[in-house]
Order: structure tokens, then C-alpha cells, then sequence
């Protein structure tokens, strides 16, 4: 069920490797599908996403770009009004609040400035939120910040499958679409379907990845890992957590979560990002309007702690979510 | 240059300028009464670069400009029904009244649209260069921006990559000496704007922008030279705009004298007394032709007042492509 | 009480002048202090907050910047650093997009990344949120993008006492603080303590704009006096509506907040902004996890509608909260 | 010139090179024994410019680089421990340990920073210039990035507005052929770097960047004009890494050759040539120097490890100043 972990006779392949056949999916079957971004190309990847790429497709398909992301991140747009489809790398994430204005003004709204004569079937993609020890400007968590802006759709894998799935159903929508990966996950092996099996995984589908009938956790990405993990911790202590995994910030999967919180009636919010304004914040309003004499508890949320990302590595721990600090809200939630 | 030099074409150029003097007159008129809502920046006294441009290249070329747009769609063969439609935000304007004055758009036209955050359109229009190279196609683009977008971010990421990928676009400044009331000297501490092209090692020249013919000429031979050999190259127009910066500007910052000086080389009278010169234009066929523009100004606000506006049920129509229509 | 209508007697300025004083009051006292932006100076000002200020104080002290947000307000971030008060004006916060990154990684992660060397005293201010059809790329609502960065403080003043009082506290302040103006409002008027009677309003402290005991309005900046209309609407039907301001964002006065809703166990949020990852889920989640028990139906929030702004008028006010649109989110929590 | 060229002067320098040389060698050994976390990047191959250009300017001009910053810190008179312990998170930190590899800080020295945003410094320095005229101090601010740098809007703007303001900022591009694996060929159509300049009117050279008198004198003679008559200069100091762009690459897009052929004109071994040539330096001081630097580099090591860490308590202490503390 979690789907997190090696499946003992099958194809185990790592979230990396899962990207990367995405991508070679259909960079093949779509010639208007091109990568952009820092690296990409002759490097293979700063991070070997986009490993053998180049000499597959050639570097008319794969381009490295300059250290210029607002510049090709706005090429990518308008290359995709008229018709091509981008796939637009950020090295990290980090660096697309440097093309901020391009990402959140020219990508999703030309089709209301332009009455419905332009769209833009766009993907951008790379590596978001804290890594390890980066420091302040490099562990950022983009995701509310471009949550707040209609027009645009966002994803979360946690598991290789999902990387694969998720990015090449973002390749092939016709709008703008952000596939925030993560630099953490990039190891993590988990069971793909055989490479001649299409695998599209739509857009606003959350996945469950453990049942349990007394605590929802609301989880993605990152956190996805630690809030299994706690449920298996919590499940010592009698607690059954039911685990959802949002897969996508937007559309977010209210039929699911809603679903789940109903049956448990409490929720914890494990999210990778900062909190004030963050995901676990709209999640947060969103249930309590719809079913608000379900719960039988606040919701919790476990986030950053509201300071600049610290290098230090403790501090940095101390900053970020973990197992036992879900696990302590959970315990919360469930004695309140 | 024969064909783009017959007399029609030069009298289309004329009309072409007249239509978007009258045009933007009834626009201001019709902003003074409330009938247009939001930012309007008026063309008045820059035609002749917009129309000279469009003339010296294809039809089927890629244009992209700022919020100064009316006059870029006009030039291209949007009527004027639809961009006065646009301004009244009815249903049957150019952007279907979504966009509004900033925002033209016109895909049969190959107009890429009017963007309104400066320099942020500088970065589509290497798009525009890129895809015409990925397709194989030979269109060039044509990136209309003010002197006073020369100094973001956007359009200097913008420049490197034309000219690093060498992509068939031309860099458009549409000098009119002030970005709102920052003349150019208060911009930048270059002296030429063209010359900030030598930054990317970027061809650059420099045309009169209030000489239909210059602008139509020296676009037609730049265009031609990068649609063979794809690069970018910058274009320095330098013109003047007539009217303040937008509606709500007095135009307090520069001296009527000034502004004389420049109307005494006003691109419509000057090209008249060429084409009359030459033969080409009598007093009756400018009349007319004038009258036309008029006409066509004035037919474009009872079109707008007649037209529908966009229905409120439509309203979340425009935010995602639906998911069907791939 | 409400603060937001004419004093008979006393001073009335409007908002823009208000900002106008505040601005010449902290140049006059602190040499540090300078204002920067475009056409701050010679035009006075797009929005003519600055008129007159060059003139008293000199081309020093008013700097025109040409147009390079992400510059000028690094520029400024760099000049704070070495202790003198910038001003930084946005012509709109619209355009504070293409300025993202200096505003959220160089002003709020400098003093952690120095650890605690150097602090950036810099006031980013400007008008924010939608004005009128003005499109989709003029209209943006930057608060909860900017609220998601620690670091950052933000206030939101309504009226011209909370412009005045709110801006110089802000110059004052040695963390970089963002005053989030209103161009609809500026030509409001209303009472503003003499000129020779200082006037400094804390970042962190709400205002109540009208009392009642059925449910809490919570709003800021141009939703304000929506908010008071509305409760005087919902008064005639027999609903008393307590109406909090609440001036800042950053920090938010909690303690105002939780005892107005411990009294009407009701909350509606309107709110400027988009929802999604907006302010009002943020409240929305900070009340209910602290008095959940006190809550007697959901809290709804009014917010924009969430598409990219249209620029035709019947089209834009469909988006844009309203009263009406409070007065019915007040009467179905009321019902509930 | 005199005093910059007295013998304790030169060989300061060549210590300050050794200096470096051997603490990057050790930071090196230390990441790869896992002591140290994050993103890592060595400035060994590029000494001379750093130790240069600080030797050329006063210790109260400000100094501001990127992410590669540890010889800047060192140059500037940043203690090895404090460096060393930086690297290690610890609260004897230049930072504290809150801002490692990335973010070397030194307040008193006048070192104002690394900062880790490709180009997203250079507006700062815009400041830092800015500061120092508004207070009518005679400072001048060196502001260094790399060649990928050049290419981010941030830049782009910094210097323009440096320009237009006339600020004291010396924009100095260590252009190492390199930004990660992409050469500089490959990221601008620009043959020169230094012709960046000329897109703001702003006056450049070049410098051998492996010559740290070379460095040091044309520093100098800038430092002291634009002083005197405050505006911007652009100079690009050509040089090169030894290692790869960070801990983590193999730099597997050069080739052996290129690498060596630069390591033929490493900026230590040719200094020590010269000094010893011209009877400045003897084999024994050199190997005094050089034994100093690596005991130094060792020195720190201990340092760091004996340090403690930044107290968790104090977490949110970094993130707004004290309300009292006006
Ligand atoms: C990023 C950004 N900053 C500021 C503005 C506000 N603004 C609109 S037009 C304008 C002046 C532009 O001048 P110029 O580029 O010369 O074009 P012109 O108006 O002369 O056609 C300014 C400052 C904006 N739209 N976008
Ligand atoms: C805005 C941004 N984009 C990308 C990166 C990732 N990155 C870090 S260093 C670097 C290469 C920089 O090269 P250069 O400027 O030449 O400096 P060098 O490393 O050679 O010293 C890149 C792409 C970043 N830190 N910031
Ligand atoms: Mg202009
Ligand atoms: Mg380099």
C-alpha cells in the first residue's frame, strides 16, 4: 500500500531514474517536448536527472542554458504559446524565485490577458524545499509561494512511481505545470511499472499510503517518508494513523482527504515547507469548512519553524519537520 | 524592395498611421468619459514605427510589444472595432475583454500580445526566436519594449540568450526620451541606447522613428539578413510621444516647447508632403483616406457600445485549458 | 471607534497625505533616512505620496531609480546593511515580482546568515492589491507570499491615522518591514493626530473598527470599510458584527483576535487577496487550533475569486470580495 | 606606490596565497571526512586575485563575493579558525554557524559577505557604493562574482544603476572559464567579458589574474581614481580553478591538459619565482611561510572541532533584531 517501499520481484528504480525515463518518454513521443535549464545538457544534470539525454535527443532537444532563469524560463513561455512544449529546469528550486515574475505573471495568466487565444503547456521542474545544510537562500520551499497564483498546477512525488507518472501527465497537460521534486528523494527506490507500460498518474489524485481509522496525516513529498514512519511508530502505541499523500498541491484531492478526516475525525499536517500561509494552512480551512462537525480536534500542523534556514546542522534539524515531532502532534490531537 | 516600395503599400502606410491617430483621439475622448477603464497609454506621435516596421516585414512575422499596444495591433490588421471593443472590455474585443488596454492580443495576426510588467515580454519574444528555429520555420520576431525597459533584469537575460543561441529577433527600442517622467538620461548613464547592444556583442543601428520609409527600410533589410543567417539585432527608433505617459499624466516634466519640436516632425505630415511630392497622394485621396481613419474611430465606438460584455458565467473559463482539449 | 470616517471637528487628511507626513517627519529626524524608487522624486511621486519631497529635502535624500526593481531595492538592502534607512517605494507591489528575490532572500536571511553581523532596517512600501481594471499583472495581493518568509514584517494600515502611525514605526523598525498600501485608498480621508503631536502605531496590535457579540469580521486594508459596511448592513437584520482590522500581518496581534472570537464563536476572514495559501487560511488555522472549542460553526473567509484578474469591470467586481459577498459569508456562520 | 610594494607588503601577499592554498586543502580533506556539511567550493587556483586586489585597495573598502568565498575571507584577515569553524557550524564561526561554506561574514574587516544567489550580490554592492557617497566617506567597495554571473538580471541592473549614480564600486568578474561545467564560450555570445562594460558606458580592463601584482597594481590605480572621482570600473581577472566546482564534481568537462597548462602558471609558484628572483624571498622563508600556513590550516581544524555548537535555544534569535536594541 505505502507504495515507499522495494516490491521484491519487480523493477525497483530510484525517483532519479524514474525522472529521467519520464522524460525520455516524451521527449520520444512528442517532438515539440524540449528540456531547457543550467547543466542539463552536457553535464547531464547538476543533480543527473536528465543523465544520457543529450546524446539520445541532441542538442536541439536538450539545451543548457546560462545562469539566466528568469531569461529561460520566460523563452520557455513563449515558446510554449506557440506551441512547443518546454520542460523548463530549475537546478532548484531556489533559484525560480529569481524568475519569480515570469513563472507567476506570463505563465498563467496569458490565456485570461489574451481572452483564450494563448496557452502556455508548459513544465517546470526541479528540486524543492530544504536539502541538507544549505543555508538560508538555498532551502527554500516554493510551493505556497506559486499555490497562490490561479493558473498554475503543482505536483509533489514522494515515490519514484509517482515522479514518473506525475511528470509525464505535467508534460502532456496543456497548462502550465510545476513539478516540484525533491533533492532528498533523488536515492529513494521504489517499484515502477516495466518501461512498456505507459504510466500516467493524474493530476489531483492523493494516494493512500497507510489506512487507519484514528488520525488523518496529510503529508507530501518529504514529509510523506516521516509521516509513514510515525504511523508505524504511532501503531506501537495503538494509535492507526491513516496516511494520505497529497501528490498534488493543486488541484488538491479534497474527495480523498475529506473521506479520510470524516472517518477519523483529527487531523496532523506534516509539511516540508514554512508555515505562515502554507499548504497546511489552506488544507487547514479547507476541511474545517467542509466538514467541520467532524473533527473532534484542532488541526495540527507540523512545519519549519519560522526562522531563516540556519547551516548549522542541529539547527538546521531543529528547523524542519520530522517523525517525532508528528508523532507528538498526533498525540496531541488524539488526547485533546 | 520593389514590391514593399509600390504605391499602394506607401499609402497603406499612411492610412495605416492615420487610422491609429484617429483611433487613439477617440480612445482618449472616449477614457475622459469613462467608457475605458484602467491604464491607457496612447501611440500619438509614434506611428510611424509601428507602422513602418510591420511594413518592412512579413505578415506572418512574430510581433510582441509593452502596454503602448493599441498601435502595434492596429498596424497589423486588428480592427478597429475589435481593439475599441477591447478598451470597453466587451466580449468582442481582441482579447475578449479579459485583457484590456495593456493587453492586445491577436493570434491571426501574429500579434503576441501587449505585456504590461516592463521588460517582462523581452524574455517571451527569444521564445518566439527559438521556436521559429525548432520548427524550422524562417519568421522572424519583432520585440517592440521603451527606452526605459532597457534597464530590468528580464531584458538583459533576454538579449544574452538571442544572441548566445542566435535567434532571428529584433530588439525594438521605441526611444520616445522618457519613461514616464525619467528622460533617458536620467536612466542610464549611456549616452546611445543602441550602444548597450555592444554588452552582447549584438548588431545595433539606429533609425529615425518619425520616417515611415527609414523604419519600414531598415527593418526590411535587418529582418531579411536574420531571417537568412539567424541572430539577433537591436533597433533604436527614436521618436516622441505626443500625449502624457498615460491618461492621468500632465506631462508636467517636459517643456511645450519640446513637444513643438517634435510635432514639427510629425510622421503623418512629413510622409504626406513626400508622398505629394512625389506624386503620390493627392489633397482629395488624403481627405479621404483621413476621413476613412475617422470614420473607421468613430464606427469602433458604436461597435463597442453595441457589443456584449464577456458573461459573468464565463468567468472561469480562462484560468485552465480544459482538460479535454489537448 | 471605527476610525474610518471624518472627526467633525479635528484634523481629517487623506491617506496619501498621512504617508506623505510620516515620510517627512522620519526624513527630517533621521538623516539615514532616504526615499527611492521611480519617480519618487521629480514627478513626485506616480501616486504622489512623495509630492514636495524633493524639495524639501533635496536630490540626496529623493532618488529617482530608473526601472530596476530587483536593483534599487538591493541596492537599498546593501545600504541598510551599512546602517543607513532606506525607503524603498514600489510604483505598485505589483512590480515588487520582479524584485522577488532580493525582498525575500537578502533582506530577511541577512542577519542569520551573518549570524547577527549585519541587519537590514529597510521599509519596502507601496500600494498593493488590486486597484481598478488594471489587469492581471497589476492587480497582485503580495501579502501572503512576502507573510511566508520569516524574517519579513508587513503591515496593511486602512485608514490615514494607521498609514502615518504604521509608516514611521516601520522607518523605525530595524528589520526590514513592508508597509502594504492601498491606492484605493489613498484619496480616503479621516482623523490624524496634529502634526506636532507624534504619532508612532506598534507593528503587532489590531484595531477594533466596531464592536458586536455574533460573530468576528476579521479584515485589513481595502476590505476594511467593506467590513464596517457590512456590519452595519447585517445590524439592521439583528446581527452584531465585532469588526477587527488587523493593521499588521506580521506580527499578527493573536491576543485581539482569539478574545474577539472567544466572545462570537463566529469568524468570517475578508481578505484582499487570492485564497489560496492566502492570509485568511493562515488565521484560519492560528484560531482554531488555539480556541477550537469556542468555535461554534466554520470559519468562511471572502477572498478573490480564483482566476487571474479580467480586466472588464463586471468581471473584475466578480472576483473581488464585497459586501455583499461578507454579508452572506456572515449569515451563513450565523445560520450554521 | 611605495607602500604597497615594500617587501613585507609582497610577502604578505605570497603568505596570504599559502594561506589560502592550504586551508582549502584541508577544508577539502575535511568535507570529504563528512565535518563539514552543505555545498562546498574551493578557491585554489584563484589566490591571486583575491590577495591582490585586496593588497591594492584599503582595509576599510568593502569587500563583497558569491559563494566561493573562503580566500576572500582569508585575504581580508578572517582568522583560519573562524573560517575553519565557519565550515563546521560551530558558534566560534565567522557566521556563527549559521551561515557556512556560503556565507562567510566578517563585519570588522570589512568583508561583507558571501552570498550564494548567482548574481544576487551585486545589487548590494550597489548599496555598499551608495553608502559610502551618501556619508561622504571615500570608501570604494569591491564586488566580486563570477563568469557565470554576468549573465543574471541582477547584475545587469547593479551595474547600470552604479553607473547612472556614479558609485565607487569596482565590479570585478573573476572569470574563471567555468560557471559548474559550462564554459564561458558557451554562456555569452561575448568574445571579451570585460565588453560587458561598454553596454553601460562603464570603463573595464582585464588583468592576468594568476599575477598577483598584476592584480594588486591595477586594483590600486582603479581604487585610487574612481576614490577621487567616484564611478564605477568593471575589471575582469582571467584565472582559473583547479578543482571542480564544488566537493561534489568531477569536472569531467575539462580536459587533464587545459588544467595543466594553467597549473604551469600557478599565481604561488610564479610569485615565489620572482620574489626569489629578485632576492626578496629566500628558500628558507618560503618553506617558514608555507609551514605557518599549513600549521595554520591544521591549527583551525582543531579549532573547529573543539568549538561548540550555535545553542538550539538560540534559534530564533537570528531572525529579528531585539525590539530594544534601537
Ligand atoms: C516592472 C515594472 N515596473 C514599473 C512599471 C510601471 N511603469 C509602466 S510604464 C513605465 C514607464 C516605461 O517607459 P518606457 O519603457 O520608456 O516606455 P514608454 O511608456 O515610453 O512607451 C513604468 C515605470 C511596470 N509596468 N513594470
Ligand atoms: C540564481 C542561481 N542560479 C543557479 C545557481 C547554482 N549555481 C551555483 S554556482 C553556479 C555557477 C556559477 O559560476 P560562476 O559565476 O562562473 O562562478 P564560479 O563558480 O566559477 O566561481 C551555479 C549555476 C545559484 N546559486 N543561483
Ligand atoms: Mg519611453
Ligand atoms: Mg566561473
Amino acid at each position: 500500500m505505502s507504495g515507499l517501499s522495494d516490491h521484491p520481484e519487480t523493477r525497483n528504480i530510484t525517483y532519479r531514474q524514474a525522472l529521467n525515463e519520464a522524460l525520455a518518454e516524451e521527449l520520444e513521443r512528442d517532438p515539440n517536448v524540449f528540456l531547457m535549464g543550467e547543466e542539463v545538457a552536457e553535464y547531464n544534470g547538476a543533480y543527473k536527472v536528465s543523465q544520457g539525454l543529450l546524446e539520445k535527443f541532441g542538442a536541439k532537444r536538450i539545451v543548457d542554458a546560462p545562469i539566466s532563469e528568469g531569461g529561460f524560463a520566460g523563452l520557455g513561455i513563449g515558446a510554449a504559446m506557440l506551441g512547443l512544449r518546454p520542460v523548463i529546469e530549475f537546478m532548484t528550486f531556489s533559484f525560480s524565485l529569481v524568475a519569480f515574475d515570469q513563472v507567476v505573471n506570463n505563465a498563467p495568466n496569458m490565456m485570461t490577458m489574451s481572452g483564450g487565444q494563448f496557452t502556455v503547456p508548459i513544465t517546470f521542474r526541479g528540486p524543492n524545499g530544504p536539502a541538507h545544510q544549505l543555508g538560508a537562500t538555498h532551502s527554500h520551499s516554493t510551493e505556497s509561494l506559486f499555490a497562490n497564483f490561479p493558473g498554475l498546477k503543482i505536483c509533489t512525488p514522494a515515490t519514484a512511481r509517482d515522479a514518473k507518472g506525475l511528470l509525464k501527465t505535467a508534460i502532456r497537460d496543456d497548462n502550465p505545470v510545476l513539478v516540484l521534486e525533491s533533492e532528498l528523494l533523488y536515492n529513494v527506490k521504489s517499484y515502477v511499472e516495466p518501461e512498456d507500460q505507459e504510466l500516467l498518474i493524474p493530476l489531483g489524485s492523493a494516494e493512500i499510503r497507510r489506512d487507519g481509522g484514528d488520525v488523518t496525516i496529510l503529508c507530501y513529498a518529504q514529509t510523506v517518508r516521516m509521516a509513514v514512519d510515525a504511523a508505524k511508530t504511532l501503531n506501537a502505541e495503538g494509535i492507526r494513523a491513516e496516511v494520505v499523500d497529497l501528490r498534488s498541491i493543486k488541484p488538491l484531492d479534497m474527495e480523498t482527504i475529506l473521506t479520510s478526516v470524516a472517518k477519523t475525525h483529527r487531523v496532523v499536517i506534516a509539511e516540508q515547507d514554512r508555515p505562515f500561509c502554507g499548504i497546511g494552512s489552506e488544507l487547514c480551512y479547507r476541511i474545517q469548512k467542509e466538514i467541520f462537525d467532524e473533527l473532534d480536534a484542532p488541526i495540527l500542523r507540523v512545519a519549519q519553524e519560522e526562522v531563516p534556514m540556519p547551516y548549522n546542522e542541529a539547527l538546521e534539524k531543529a528547523v524542519l519537520p520530522s517523525e517525532q515531532k508528528i508523532v507528538d502532534a498526533v498525540k496531541k490531537v488524539c488526547n485533546a | 524592395m520593389d514590391k514593399i516600395q509600390n504605391k499602394d503599400a506607401e499609402v497603406k502606410m499612411l492610412s495605416d498611421m492615420l487610422l491609429i491617430r484617429r483611433f487613439e483621439e477617440r480612445a482618449s475622448q472616449q477614457y475622459q468619459m469613462q467608457k475605458i477603464g484602467g491604464f491607457c497609454h496612447l501611440y500619438i506621435g509614434q506611428e510611424a514605427v509601428v507602422v513602418g516596421s510591420v511594413a518592412g516585414v512579413r505578415h506572418d512575422d512574430y510581433i510582441i510589444t509593452a502596454y503602448r499596444d493599441h498601435g502595434h495591433a492596429l498596424a497589423r490588421g486588428t480592427t478597429a472595432n475589435a481593439c475599441m471593443a477591447e478598451l470597453f472590455g466587451k466580449a468582442t474585443g481582441c482579447s475578449k475583454g479579459l485583457g484590456g488596454s495593456m493587453h492586445f492580443f491577436d493570434r491571426e495576426n501574429a500579434m503576441l500580445g501587449g505585456h504590461a510588467i516592463v521588460g517582462g515580454h523581452v524574455p517571451l519574444a527569444a521564445g518566439f526566436g527559438f521556436a521559429s528555429r525548432y520548427k524550422g520555420e524562417d519568421r522572424v520576431t519583432l520585440c517592440y519594449f521603451g527606452d526605459g525597459a532597457i534597464n530590468q533584469g528580464a531584458f538583459h537575460e533576454a538579449l544574452n540568450l538571442a544572441a548566445l543561441y542566435n535567434l532571428p529577433v529584433i530588439f525594438v527600442c521605441e526611444n520616445n526620451y522618457f519613461a514616464m517622467g525619467t528622460s533617458v538620461t536620467r536612466s542610464t548613464g549611456l549616452k546611445e541606447i543602441a550602444d548597450r547592444a555592444r554588452g552582447y556583442d549584438m548588431g545595433s543601428c539606429a533609425v529615425d522613428g518619425m520616417d515611415v520609409r527609414a523604419v519600414r527600410d531598415t527593418f526590411h533589410d535587418v529582418a531579411e539578413k536574420i531571417r537568412k543567417e539567424p541572430q539577433p539585432w537591436f533597433v533604436e527608433a527614436r521618436t516622441y510621444r505626443y500625449r502624457g505617459h498615460s491618461m492621468s499624466d500632465p506631462a508636467t516634466y517636459r517643456t511645450k516647447e519640446e513637444l513643438e519640436k517634435y510635432k514639427e516632425s510629425d510622421p503623418i505630415v512629413k510622409f504626406r508632403a513626400v508622398l505629394t511630392q512625389e506624386g503620390l497622394l493627392t489633397q482629395e485621396r488624403f481627405d479621404e483616406l483621413d476621413e476613412a481613419a475617422k470614420q473607421a474611430a468613430i464606427e469602433s465606438v458604436k461597435f463597442a457600445e453595441d457589443s456584449p460584455e464577456p458573461p459573468v458565467e464565463e468567468l472561469y473559463n480562462y484560468t485552465f485549458v480544459n482538460e479535454g482539449a489537448k
